[in-house]
């Protein structure tokens, strides 16, 4: 199809795998961090990957009222979201499959994912699945143009939606050269919280479905389908991060590829990543969950840093 | 062709077309009887259509012709208005024996009332067809008069309250109007007689003389003179502030009478508004009886949009579109351009046509439904499916939708409108066309759609009455796209004489 | 050339037997079969005939003319047959699915109408768009805007089709009279009533086009359904029989699109003068509001023909986003982009002329087996109409824009040519674009929700009344109609190229088509590679990253069984279908965030067990009911002032004979000062 | 144009002067029949100055013209409204409050004769001294006959504004004309006869049907 080489095609392959298998790490990391937070041991940093092991081994329960969507969407999810990880340069400055999407193609992909996921919360005829569904609803009407703001911004400052074109461009330039990036990074940080369902906007490990938002259409799911849609939920998290390290803390890409430099780059980019995720965790303890109606402040918020980011590029 | 008294063809013509319907006239009141009279109106009017068209053949060819010295002169336009007259006249007594022998059935109308209506029914054809063929303006003024002085009788036909108010409304304005008339023909008559020393009092009547010598006419006795003419034949024409009369003895006569005075008595005074206008642009150029015929049109335009929305009755309704045409076409005169007036002549004879149409449907609805108001009617197309479909293509004619004649003759004056210069003009035009379509098609689709209210058997009202219904919405699909070849030249004829003055061409 | 036209022949010949057909078989048991059959093959011909334009030269020809000053000449180039091609490909799905559709108004007398009509309004819409003539393209625009009234008024029974048919009508005449005084202000310039004089744009001075091109963009969107002017679309549109409102919906907004286009790219060589940047920056604006207004009312309606109109307003404001951004590059002469910017308006006229077509058929079906359009007591309808709701649930993915199909590429284009905006050297235009993508982003989202509701709703979890529940799958022939564009949706999404090569050649475009395989690329003018996207690509990896985790899963798992049980109750019992999601408590948190548009007002009534205590409720009734404030506020205010005004006029009309002299009197000596003053020289 | 003698000319305007009085005896008067006087004595004067202008101008037609209107005018038009007058059932015979008062329609009428008078100066004024003379009186007779029909309540009084406006264009008629093709003269009295005799079986009808002629119940047909 392109220019790459069968290697370059292995090296992208392992940064799609390298997403997918280190996803439910990060997830563990963070409720490891949450739990010490809230001086309580909480379980290993592994804990994530023993339940989608148990997950998988488990028969399962499913509605009489669903149809077929509610069976595909846990499969329509993984794929979605496992085939943006493709396009995600993690360690390397370029993702070999970059020729084939961008950014705005990853965003697509999880509306998809995000679509199913609503129409199957709707297919179980419980009103717990349609208030997930219909909070879900909301917040992605007002997600969406703050995503494609920071896009918009990003897009501007470094010379295109293509992820590598992204990613190369940043990786020369430093931060503070672009003071509008700050503004695009603090827009990213809000969207990233909103879009995986942290702690301002939904409470995952809540048990009262009136509060929950992303549980609550999840949560007819059992065994097979559970593990899978817990595990595209952990890769998505995983895509989001990435994409944040990537282009706001773009260090240590490797230009030309050497095994000392690959492996190198695999333990920078699990640090950063760590660092982010533990990050966020704290932020999450230290923040109490919004009233649903009160959110749309925060998002309307990130839309406005990210118009502020787009005047300080035509400055 | 030796012009000179002895009769030759045409001259033969013209007398039989003016004779036939005052035979036919005297013929109705000799024999009393129903069967008889009809049949003689359908005749006489059979007669005149065909004499009609012989005339317009050598029209067409001679493009005048003058007889006995020059008291009746006939051109290209007098040849559209016979036309026009012919052809409403033959249908409109085809469908009268139909609609006056269903009132008669119904003892509405007695046998003494009928033989009045046939009489006045001729007499009316016989003073239309004078004025488009006299060429000394003292007889046409004389002529239009009479028209009116018949048309009250027929009015006058029904003895309820509301012919009498009507008929005393038209009697008293009209004459008014007409006498204003005659003041601007007396005007006309003094400035010939001022400037020209060669006088001979004569033929000082005569349009051709007058068109002749206009150019030497003193500009403000003309402009005087048109003034008055414009209000009085405006009066009969129904141009805007003195159209009162209209709605009023429109709604109030006999169907098949309100489709003449409709489709054609307006015309035959704004025939004879456009010979003066003819010779007030040539003595003191065109430019002032545009302006003024342009004015008096988009008012009348006006007043129309205004009232049709809040019509409840079905004739008032159509007497206002009739206002609304009228006030279209002497706009259309006034932009001035060759386009315009073409366009203008031609819309003279689809709105006779399509009125006529409107009229006669109408007419059979009203018969059928026992009511004129709009309210009450609806579901035409379910309890008469084919006069309901004529009443439908003609609403939609009258309206402007495209595919009909009406919607032609639009283009040509708008399209004039735009390329004479006066935006405003046609900008106003094409409003108040907007808020009458929709005015208009909101009181159409209420009557034809929807369900009727009482059980009513279905059925149409007699063969004859959708005969003369058939040929028009023929004509109207006909003239939609293609317009006659000798039709065509014909009007351009008159277009040139307007605009030219034909005397000498 | 002769064979295009031997085609051209075929097609009126095949449409007028329809009619023909259509007229004698009143009533007769298989009238349907008749007038469709024919009409099925004529737009197949359409089809073939726009294809064999692309490769070959079009057709210029005179018949005949009327009073030497129109005539009727046809002018069929890569622009017509573009469009044409999308008339044909409808048509031809929607007479399959009418076949067996029209069978629900046998019942009534004049069933044979519909398809006579129905062949009529096909052949004015081809008339429409190969007329090269002043006059006929408004006779046959009006043709198509007369047949689609009595269409829309076919089941003239009920009240309110005939209010609607009436607003219909009077809007497009509104919108006709536009067009009408553009037109004759470009033929006051040339002289001539031929498309071909507006072409030599040389005689026609600049502020002529300009005042033109903008009457004519009023009228077509008025046509359109363009914000202001767009009331009539959701009343006209549900209430035409539902394989004549995708017709509408999907072709007859696009020859009004058609119309803009001519006026846009033919008649005017847009140079860099500052009319054309203003007048692309109108359309963008315009564009975006009709969008976001277009979605916004499209999220709160009930009724499913009602919220699909609604969402073609949305659509045909993308539609014009594209078409502005395009005016703005040319005028900036960054031509690639506008190119872009083009190719994403007409590659959206394609695919929204296609889903929504098959969205329509698809209300269409369920319309025809539930008797019945509004959401609220449908449910549950994928258990018994499998395969109508899989074709909703392609047409809705791709009208949200969902990445495996077409929709995803049209949006995708559109908003690489948004997000070019900032090669364009002017800042303050930068920034009002920016306001652009917000607005379209904003759209995107809403749609979303909105077909997740219309799907939800409609089809998921347990049937809401008795006629959901005695619903049945449509017969197959209506099927295999919306199976042909939903397979279309699935074709243009994958392979996008072939709608990309296919404008590129229509409008004959510097761009460099390239094979299906290659990638879309942008390439900006700094470096390297602004954005690029190779479906085929993605749907491999789709299919790799499939195969690899359902073997994942197979290993670890290993076999498990799944067993049916009642769904989640919090253990109260039986859940009964009153307990889940309505429609409108669905839409509920986005109707209150944007309140201001809906004016939505609740009225609760609830009996308590004691009468003190408001918190024991024995029963409580919400009827909800949203405002659409274009209709109340704008149309509401003009419409009762405009007949103040009227009738303060008609008053004249008083009945008093001596008042009907005065006003004679009046004019008279108004008249005769008129002339005095004059003549005092 | 022969020379006209001076005393001729101040004939002239004794006789213009006595016949704005008569149309003046029109407007002042309040019963049916007082109207019909002084409309009777309206055209007798008329046929007097037609005759005297018949003299001047010495054209013979002219002395056919006014003994056609003496007679038909002057003798046959009033008796047929007599007539009717005395045939309507209606008990009351005046006209009890019109719109406009007598008194202030006496002064509008004087005003209408002013304006005529202002108007007759745009013309050009001709050689021919009868036009300069009559030419603003048939003005002043045309605009008080309007004035009549638009002030009065009862349908004769409107009728006999119609003729006074006749008058005064008759007056116009022959004074530019001097008494042009007879035919012409004929056609207008024919018309001006069957115009009075169609009126005159309206006001019969109306008399039974509203049993009063007064136009106020000529209402109905309106857009309210």
């Amino acid at each position: 199809m392109s220019n790459f080489s069968m290697l370059e095609y292995g090296l992208g392959i392992l940064q799609a795998l390298l997403i997918i298998v280190l996803s439910s790490l990060i997830v563990g990391i963070m409720r490891k961090i949450k739990a010490k937070s809230q001086k309580r041991i909480g379980s290993g940093i592994f804990q994530p990957y023993y339940d989608i092991v148990k997950l998988l081994r488990k028969d399962e329960v499913v509605s009489d009222q669903s149809s077929w969507i509610f069976r595909a969407t846990p499969w329509i999810n993984f794929v979605t979201t496992a085939s943006a990880a493709f396009f995600i340069p993690v360690f390397l400055v370029y993702s070999p499959f970059g020729v084939v999407g961008d950014i705005l193609l990853v965003v697509g992909l999880f509306a998809l994912g995000r679509f199913f996921t609503m129409l199957a919360g709707l297919d179980v005829a419980s009103s717990f699945g349609g208030l997930g569904s219909s909070r879900e609803m909301m917040i992605s009407v007002l997600v969406e143009p703050a995503l494609f703001m920071t896009i918009f911004v990003i897009a501007l400052f470094y010379g295109g939606t293509n992820i590598s074109t992204i990613v190369s461009s940043a990786n020369d330039t430093s931060i503070l050269v672009v003071p509008g990036i700050l503004f695009a990074l603090i827009a990213f940080f809000i969207i990233m919280m909103a879009e995986t369902g942290k702690l301002p906007f939904d409470n995952p490990s809540t048990h009262l479905e009136l509060t929950m938002i992303h549980e609550a259409m999840v949560l007819e799911y059992s065994g097979k389908s559970l593990a899978l849609m817990e595990w595209s939920h952990a890769i998505k998290q995983m895509i989001l991060f990435t994409l944040f390290v990537d282009i706001f803390f773009p260090w240590n890409f490797v230009e030309q590829i050497s095994l000392v430099g690959i492996s190198f780059g695999i333990i920078v980019f699990i640090v950063k990543v760590s660092a982010l995720a533990s990050f966020t965790a704290f932020i999450e303890t230290r923040v109490a969950k919004w009233r649903l109606f009160r959110v749309s402040d925060l998002i309307a918020m990130a839309i406005s840093s990210s118009m502020i980011g787009v005047i300080f590029f035509f400055l | 062709m030796f012009a000179t008294i002895f009769p030759s063809m045409e001259s033969i013509l013209v007398i039989s077309l003016l004779l036939t319907p005052v035979i036919s006239g005297l013929l109705i009141t000799l024999f009393k009887r129903k069967r008889i009279i009809e049949t003689t109106t359908i005749i006489s009017s059979l007669l005149i259509l065909i004499q009609g068209l012989f005339l317009l053949s050598f029209i067409l060819e001679k493009k005048t012709i003058s007889i006995f010295d020059g008291t009746f002169y006939l051109d290209s336009l007098s040849a559209i208005m016979i036309i026009t007259i012919s052809l409403v006249g033959f249908l409109t007594s085809l469908y009268s024996v139909n609609y006056m022998g269903r009132q008669y059935d119904k003892l509405i109308v007695d046998g003494k009332k009928l033989v009045r209506y046939y009489q006045g029914f001729n007499m009316f054809l016989f003073t239309m067809l004078l004025v488009p063929v006299s060429n000394n303006l003292g007889i046409m003024w004389i002529a239009i008069e009479a028209t009116t002085l018949v048309s009250v009788l027929l009015i006058m036909l029904y003895t309820k309250q509301g012919s009498i108010e009507a008929s005393w409304k038209y009697l008293l304005i009209a004459t008014v109007g007409l006498s204003l008339a005659l003041f601007g023909i007396i005007f006309f008559y003094y400035a010939n007689s001022v400037y020209d020393n060669s006088f001979d009092s004569i033929h000082g009547m005569d349009w051709t003389n007058m068109v002749e010598n206009a150019p030497y006419f003193d500009p403000n006795l003309v402009k005087f003179a048109f003034i008055f003419i414009l209000v009085g034949f405006g009066t009969k024409a129904g141009l805007a502030p003195m159209h009162t009369w209209l709605p009023d003895a429109h709604s109030e006569a006999p169907s098949p009478i309100s489709a003449l005075l409709s489709g054609v008595l307006l015309n035959c005074a704004f025939y004879g508004l456009l010979r003066f206008h003819i010779i007030s642009s040539h003595s003191i150029g065109p430019e002032f009886s545009n302006t003024l015929l342009i004015i008096l049109g988009i008012i009348s335009l006006g007043i129309a949009a205004a009232s049709i929305y809040f019509q409840k009755d079905v004739k008032r309704m159509l007497a206002f579109s009739s206002v609304e045409h009228m006030g279209i076409i002497s706009a259309s005169v006034g932009f001035g351009v060759f386009l315009g007036i073409y366009g203008a002549l031609l819309h003279v004879i689809n709105h006779a046509v399509v009125k006529t149409l409107l009229f006669f449907s109408s007419g059979s609805i009203s018969q059928k439904y026992q009511t004129k108001s709009i309210a009450d009617t609806s579901g035409i197309i379910k309890t008469m499916p084919v006069t309901g479909f004529m009443f439908l293509i003609g609403g939609l004619a009258i309206i402007g939708m495209p595919p009909f004649n009406i919607f032609m003759s639009e283009f040509l004056m708008l399209s004039s409108g735009f390329s004479s210069g006066n935006f405003l003009a046609s900008a106003l035009v094409i409003l108040f066309l907007v808020i009458i379509f929709a005015s208009f098609g909101k009181h159409l689709l209420h009557m034809v759609f929807g369900n009727p209210k009482s059980e009513m058997k279905k059925g149409d009202l007699g063969k004859f009455s959708i005969l003369p219904m058939v040929i028009l919405v023929s004509i109207i699909f006909v003239m939609g796209i293609y317009v006659p070849e000798p039709l065509q030249t014909l009007i351009e004829d008159a277009t040139k004489i307007v605009l030219v003055g034909g005397v000498h061409s | 050339m002769s064979e295009n036209l031997f085609i051209l022949y075929i097609i009126f010949a095949f449409f007028s037997l329809g009619v023909t057909l259509g007229l004698f078989t009143r009533g007769q048991k298989y009238h349907a079969y008749f007038t469709y059959i024919p009409s099925i093959f004529a737009s197949f011909l359409t089809i073939i005939l726009s294809v064999t334009v692309f490769s070959s030269e079009g057709i210029h020809l005179t018949f005949f003319n009327i009073q030497h000053l129109f005539d009727f000449e046809i002018f069929i180039d890569g622009v017509a047959a573009f469009f044409l091609l999308i008339i044909g490909l409808i048509s031809f799905a929607v007479s399959i699915y009418s076949l067996s559709y029209s069978k629900k108004f046998d019942d009534k007398k004049n069933n044979s109408a519909l398809g006579m009509l129905f062949n009529v309004f096909i052949i004015s819409m081809i008339l429409v768009v190969i007329s090269n003539n002043v006059f006929f393209f408004l006779v046959f625009w009006e043709l198509m805007s007369l047949t689609s009234f009595f269409l829309v008024i076919y089941e003239h029974e009920n009240k309110n089709n005939l209010k609607s048919g009436l607003t219909y009508l009077v809007m497009t005449h509104l919108g006709t009279g536009f067009i009408f005084a553009s037109f004759i202000l470009m033929y006051t310039q040339t002289g001539s009533f031929s498309f071909d004089s507006f072409r030599d744009v040389a005689i026609i001075p600049q502020y002529v086009k300009d005042i033109a091109f903008v009457l004519a963009f009023v009228g077509f969107g008025t046509k359109a359904g363009m914000v202001p002017l767009h009331t009539w679309l959701p009343k006209a549109h549900p209430s035409a029989p539902s394989n004549v409102s995708a017709l509408m919906s999907a072709v007859m907004l696009k020859i009004a699109i058609y119309g803009i286009v001519r006026y846009l790219f033919d008649f005017n060589a847009i140079d860099s003068s500052p009319d054309y940047v203003w007048l692309g920056v109108g359309i963008v604006v315009i564009g975006s509001i009709s969008a976001l207004v277009g979605i916004l009312y499209a999220l709160v309606e009930n009724d499913i023909k009602r919220a699909l109109a609604f969402s073609s307003i949305e659509n045909v404001g993308i539609i014009f986003i594209g078409l502005g951004l395009s005016v703005v590059f040319a005028a900036f002469h960054l031509l690639s982009l506008s190119v872009l910017a083009f190719i994403a308006s007409m590659f959206h006229t394609l695919n929204h002329s296609i889903f929504k077509g098959l969205l329509f058929m698809t209300a269409g079906s369920i319309h025809y087996s539930t008797h019945t359009k509004n959401i609220e007591d449908l449910g549950g309808l994928i258990k018994k109409m499998p395969w109508t709701a899989m074709m909703f649930l392609i047409g809705s993915i791709a009208i949200i824009g969902l990445p495996p199909l077409n929709g995803f590429i049209g949006e995708w284009l559109t908003l690489q040519s948004l997000l070019a905006v900032f090669q364009i050297p002017s800042n303050i235009l930068q920034v009002t674009l920016a306001f652009a993508i917000l607005a379209f982003a904003l759209t995107i989202g809403l749609a979303g929700a909105t077909f997740v509701r219309l799907f939800g709703i409609t089809f998921l979890s347990k049937s809401r009344s008795s006629k959901a529940i005695n619903a049945v799958e449509v017969p197959r022939l209506m099927l295999i109609g919306k199976a042909i564009l939903a397979s279309s949706c699935i074709l243009l999404g994958i392979l996008p190229f072939i709608g990309i090569n296919l404008i590129v050649s229509a409008f004959d475009l510097p761009y460099t088509p390239s094979s299906p395989f290659e990638t879309i690329s942008i390439t900006n003018t700094v470096d390297g590679n602004f954005a690029s996207l190779l479906m085929p690509g993605v749907l491999i990896v789709f299919i790799s990253v499939l195969v690899g985790i359902f073997a994942f899963v197979r290993i670890i798992g290993g076999k498990t069984k799944t067993i049916k049980y009642g769904t989640w109750d919090c253990g109260f019992g039986n859940l009964s279908e009153k307990t889940q999601y309505t429609a409108t408590s669905l839409a509920e948190p986005i109707r209150r965030i944007f309140g201001i548009f809906y004016k939505s007002h609740n009225d609760i009534d609830a009996d308590f067990y004691v009468k003190e205590n408001l918190y024991l409720k024995k029963s409580i009734h919400v009827i909800s009911t949203t405002r659409n404030i274009f209709d109340e506020k704008l149309y509401g205010k003009v419409i009762s002032g405009s007949l103040f005004v009227l009738d303060k006029i008609r008053k004249i009309q008083s009945g008093k004979v001596n008042a009907y002299i005065l006003y004679i009197m009046i004019t008279l000596i108004a008249l005769l000062l008129f002339v005095g003053f004059g003549t005092h020289e | 144009m022969d020379l006209i003698l001076p005393t001729q000319i101040d004939l002239l305007h004794i006789s213009a002067v006595i016949l704005l009085i008569a149309t003046f005896g029109i407007v002042v008067r309040r019963g049916f029949s007082d109207w019909l006087h002084a409309y009777r004595y309206q055209t007798i004067i008329l046929s007097g100055i037609v005759a005297l202008i018949a003299l001047i101008t010495g054209i013979w037609e002219l002395y056919i013209v006014s003994a056609l209107t003496l007679g038909i005018k002057a003798i046959i038009i009033p008796k047929v409204l007599f007539y009717v007058t005395k045939k309507l059932d209606s008990p009351i015979k005046l006209e009890i409050n019109p719109y406009v008062s007598l008194r202030i329609s006496v002064i509008v009428s004087a005003l209408l004769v002013a304006m005529s008078y202002f108007m007759a100066l745009q013309l050009p004024i001709s050689s021919d001294e009868t036009i300069s003379v009559f030419l603003p009186v048939s003005f002043s007779l045309f605009f008080i006959g309007l004035f009549i029909i638009i002030s009065r309540r009862k349908a004769l009084s409107q009728i006999v504004g119609l003729l006074t406006i006749e008058n005064g264009l008759f007056l116009f008629a022959v004074v530019v004309t001097h008494g042009f093709s007879l035919i012409i003269e004929i056609g207008l009295m024919a018309d001006i006869l069957i115009g009075v005799i169609i009126s005159s079986i309206l006001l019969f009808r109306m008399s039974q049907t509203f049993d009063s002629i007064d136009i106020k119940n000529l209402e109905s047909l309106r857009d309210d």
